[in-house]
């Protein structure tokens, strides 16, 4: 066992896919001389060169579009997007294109493409640079959506993204990228499936069902939980936003019989209401109080620190959302 | 924000010949003249259909625009990449798309190449290299580009074109992506089919670009201003940019200046040009021309009634088979979200 | 009284609002010297003349944002989109330029403009021209979503969303545009509130919250479960997406004991499922039975006629819904 | 995709110069390189401020960039509305926002004139016509565009000027606001300041258009080269491309050739580039160019030593009040979602 960061998880995935497969490319801004912003692509030009490893202007949709193109035909490329807020500018080619393409041909083209990069808050980048997207990916049925929490799991989760036949967004949340846990030698294939949740922390008062950032949160909250009011939470870490794992999730709840969902996308028709939704679609009858969902307060992420660490979903209010349904 | 007389804005299409072209033989002709009168009378019974409400959302005909179609399938490989705009059923028929399936499809019947789920706009065949047609306006162009760039990764000599409208010019993905195309020097040829109109709106009035092949310039792309109603000026450009595009000396720009005869779209009001201009028009558009063409070169017009007489045939055939055609089974509704 | 239809209805609201106020103005593909695809800014060009009625080339990139900073220094745009599938190309100033401008610059600046056009399905239009778009825009703090479902609405709604300081969504369904209904004479100014609910049928069994095209199904639902089954339905059109009128909508439950939320926008993540948790959050004890929504099923819309119908949430699959919660 | 050399692709700002000007007086002049010192100490302090982790995201500094602001504010009137990228300082500060509120911004205090909820990409001041900086790569050059359309439809004089970098011309939406400008004669400036860089990438390695300036020529747009480090340059370009736009003529573009003397942002790790590059670049600053031309024309070192003596006292004692600032109240996180 060894330990390794976020990025370096992000990194050896890709690093280690295209070592394997020729059809896999990267592209993007600033991703193969400088090694990315973020530097999570760092040292892939030098290895695979600039045929593999595309600098591209800032030109989101055109090169969001030339990925589909590639895709179409047969190539898996993996598209950086600096910010998650940036899917605004080429939207169309994300939701219209790639997401629909398999659906409105007829089954004749699929589009076997990742998009990854960071987003989330807490780091004081303001309203355009913060923004939560799973929720609103999560609407366009034809693209897959994932969000690890650990560096184990960004490894194997990206891995399978980029061997999936259909378009994957890979979240990488900008407060987990220091972070380090444990790997399997590098040297060791494995992948983690995509649509499968994953029980964080074992517990029977409550479930809380989570991903990406607010995972760790969720985690802290429930040490302070249990050892300030001998709360004794389950977490669920989802892992896949879609497919979403409501096997999981609901044999979590029939042990608990109570259910929050977190994420640091908008709360207002985000992942959390359509969780909640499930839970009553399918086993009402579990839920011993009623279930509910915390997510972004209804405001952009403003860049001041106070008000921002009000507005996110993180430890304070998960804390206050679990007291609450607890009482 | 002043209109510009309709009239000056559509300039005879003659007007914009580069250079006479006779480079294709009279038995390379025939069969294109077949199609060009395949395409067109499919496209007008799928008129007739539509107004007899067989046809719903939005379809459009490319009647008028075939020359580009049927010259671009003579020029190129059966394995090169073609993408186009929603109005792309002379592009598809051209490269062999079967009649019957393409005729189904607009109907949303099972037999559709698509099963029926895509429709008028989204025209595609992935076996004759016919990777999509879209509905949203420049879209289809960087998919081209994209396929053009894969073909330079795996170091394979297939080739893109992708046709777009005048109007699709001033989407700005379109330029994000001659820009990379450029820079990229890929395997790509961008068709403007130009027909002076964008949707109901003449393109000068909403243009500040006079000549649309100047357009990528900047880029230091080649790019050329044909007739795109003359077939044969059409295979002439297309193979040369497809010369360049396989010699790694990467895109062609081609504007190719046509008219559309019938509506936008089934439904058009045609409110906004006159009985007159289009009347004008005719004495330009491809198929007269060629007819015209085939004459000169001694073919009789006996032998042309004869292509034509078997072409209605085959299209009466097709329609036939498309309005007893089974509609899909209602399971397929759920199916494709995914690849699996 | 007399009878309009639907696009007479939002015709007269723009005509009213340009006589009234100079600083509305509408900019938009083919709105000018052709009326509109579907003709509903018909005339207006002959009577506010190319200065306020532009039409433009295909640049929804820059026609929006265009309007945005018009409105940025206080005029009043109304943009059509000529369906509303187009957004995608155009999200980012619609999301990160409208609806977070008042927002990140403290209150300094606002956007006071419309953005309307048709969307929907029923009319064999495909995957990338029937998408219903309500549930992505209510996941955007900073802009108000309306969908009315009557002329009548759809002119008080209009000059209230013209009036409005921020940025609104004004959204019509296509199968609505030839349908009448009874109006006040031309020169009788009134308004219909944003945010404020409507019912339109009474009942006490269950209630269903919608709005826009599935209204008028969820209507003719009604009648036939009355008939059928002798099933008593109240009817509550939403009118409004963002803010949405709870009220309104847990004071019929407290009738009925009963909630579903209908839409035409996917299910997954869509503001059935945030009607359902907000059911939850503010008064679980009012529901009977568990709440559920029903919304588009997970695939875009396909041309076939038969399978399109299949997906859509109209009449034949509320029923089936109704009669789930009622057995 | 091969990588050109980076020194080509870095031309001596110097070498960009359209035309040697000396337009304004040594009085004017003055107060110019007074605020030019004032916003490099602004920047500097703020650079210190963020690396003892006062100021977090994405903070860019304008050093190196202060003519094209300083020359500006001199060129327009107040009310002339300008929007710019989140690269901002420089053109709020020349149109005379207060330091000490600029720097409670960037910190996210409540005397910022956003109530710090904007912070460093978001700096505007609508009473000084400072109609915001924007953090999405382009998207403010819409929105000048729409503030000249406000201006043409309300038939008021007062124009916009948008500024954007190289980087930005391959966003597509800036080609549709260049075509529909022109188109509409709109009473606006495309400031382009091209600093050879996008983030850590030479614009060289992916544009495809050699000279920036000609970028627009396709739309028919007027536009010029000029040294953007040349105060007295900018000043000029801007004054007669302002006098084009209020005259009714329509937009300009001019292309301000500058250079980034610090990192894309706080933080750069600065790998893309040399410091003897840099260290070349020095001799073509703005305010080094400035400093040479007063002495130049008489003015004393002595004289300028006070005027920066001042400006440092000034600058000093707006960071002091920053720091010292209050946080917004709790309260502000949910306040002007919607106007009411
Ligand atoms: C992004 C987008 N905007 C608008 C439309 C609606 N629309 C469809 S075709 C068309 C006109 C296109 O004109 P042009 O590119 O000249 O092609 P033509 O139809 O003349 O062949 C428009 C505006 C669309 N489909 N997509
Ligand atoms: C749409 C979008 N894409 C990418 C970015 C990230 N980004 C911020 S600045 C920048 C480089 C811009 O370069 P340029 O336009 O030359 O301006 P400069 O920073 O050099 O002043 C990039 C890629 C962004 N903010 N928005
Ligand atoms: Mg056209
Ligand atoms: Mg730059």
């Amino acid at each position: 066992m060894r330990k390794t960061t976020f990025i370096q998880a992000v990194n050896e995935a890709m690093r280690d896919e295209m070592r394997r497969d020729e059809s896999v490319f990267l592209i993007g801004e600033d991703i193969g001389h400088y090694g990315g912003l973020f530097r999570v692509t760092r040292n892939l030009m030098e290895e695979f060169g600039e045929r593999r490893v595309i600098d591209t202007p800032i030109s989101e949709q055109g090169f969001m579009g030339m990925a589909v193109g590639a895709a179409m035909v047969g190539l898996r490329p993996i598209v950086e997007l600096m910010y998650m807020d940036f899917f605004l500018v080429c939207a169309d080619q994300i939701f219209n294109q790639a997401a629909k393409m398999h659906y409105m041909t007829g089954g004749l083209l699929h589009v076997p493409m990742v998009i990854r990069g960071q987003q989330g808050g807490g780091k004081r980048y303001g309203s355009q640079h913060s923004s939560s997207v799973e929720s609103t990916f999560a609407q366009f049925p034809g693209i897959k959506v994932v969000a690890p929490a650990t560096p184990y799991d960004a490894k194997g989760l990206l891995i399978s993204a980029i061997r999936d036949d259909n378009p994957v967004l890979f979240l990488e949340h900008k407060m987990l990228y220091f972070t380090r846990g444990d790997m399997p030698d590098a040297e060791e294939e494995y992948t983690v499936p995509i649509g499968k949740a994953d029980i964080k922390r074992e517990g029977k008062d409550l479930t809380i069902a989570t991903f990406s950032y607010t995972l760790l949160q969720a985690l802290e909250a429930a040490e302070e939980l249990k050892a300030e009011h001998g709360i004794d939470i389950e977490v669920v870490d989802l892992r896949s936003i879609t497919p979403l794992d409501m096997e999981t999730v609901l044999t979590s709840v029939a042990k608990t019989g109570r259910l929050l969902a977190v994420h640091e996308s908008q709360a207002n028709a985000g992942i959390g209401a359509e969780i909640v939704a499930r839970a009553y679609e399918e086993a009402p009858y579990l839920l011993k109080a009623p279930a509910r969902r915390l997510g972004m307060a209804p405001a952009s992420i403003p860049v001041s620190k106070p008000l921002e660490e009000e507005l996110l979903p993180w430890k304070t209010n998960i804390k206050a959302a679990v007291l609450e349904m607890m009482r | 924000m002043a209109e510009p007389s309709l009239k000056a804005s559509v300039p005879s299409a003659k007007a914009a010949v580069a250079e006479p072209a006779a480079v294709l033989s009279t038995e390379q002709l025939l069969p294109m003249y077949r199609m060009m009168f395949l395409i067109r009378r499919v496209e007008e019974s799928l008129l007739e259909l539509a107004e007899s409400g067989k046809i719903g959302g939005a379809m459009h005909t490319a009647i008028g625009h075939e020359g580009a179609a049927v010259g671009m399938a003579a020029a190129l490989r059966k394995d090169d990449y073609l993408t186009c705009t929603y109005r792309g059923h002379h592009h598809s028929l051209a490269r062999g798309m079967d009649p019957k399936r393409a005729i189904c499809e607009v109907l949303g019947k099972a037999p559709g190449f698509a099963k029926g789920k895509g429709g008028s706009m989204h025209f595609l065949d992935p076996s004759l290299g016919l990777m999509g047609a879209n509905g949203i306006v420049g879209a289809q162009v960087p998919h081209a580009a994209g396929m053009a760039l894969a073909s330079k990764i795996r170091g394979e000599d297939r080739i893109a074109i992708t046709f777009f409208g005048d109007g699709a010019l001033y989407q700005g993905l379109m330029h994000e992506t001659f820009n990379m195309a450029q820079k990229w020097k890929l395997p790509v040829i961008f068709y403007c089919e130009n027909n002076r109109y964008s949707e109901m709106t003449p393109i000068s009035r909403t243009s500040s670009v006079s000549d649309i092949y100047q357009f990528v310039r900047a880029y230091g792309m080649e790019s050329v201003q044909i007739d795109g109603n003359d077939v044969e000026v059409v295979y002439d450009a297309i193979s040369k940019a497809a010369e360049r595009a396989r010699a790694g000396e990467g895109p062609t720009f081609i504007e190719g200046v046509t008219y559309r005869l019938a509506g936008h779209m089934a439904g058009d009001l045609e409110t906004y040009r006159t009985a007159e201009e289009i009347e004008m028009q005719r004495a330009y558009e491809p198929l007269t021309q060629l007819h015209q063409k085939l004459l000169d070169r001694g073919v009789s017009e006996e032998e042309l009634n004869k292509i034509r007489a078997e072409v209605e045939e085959e299209v009466q055939e097709a329609v036939e088979y498309a309005l007893e055609a089974p509609w899909p089974d209602i399971a397929e509704a759920y199916t494709d979200v995914y690849k699996v």
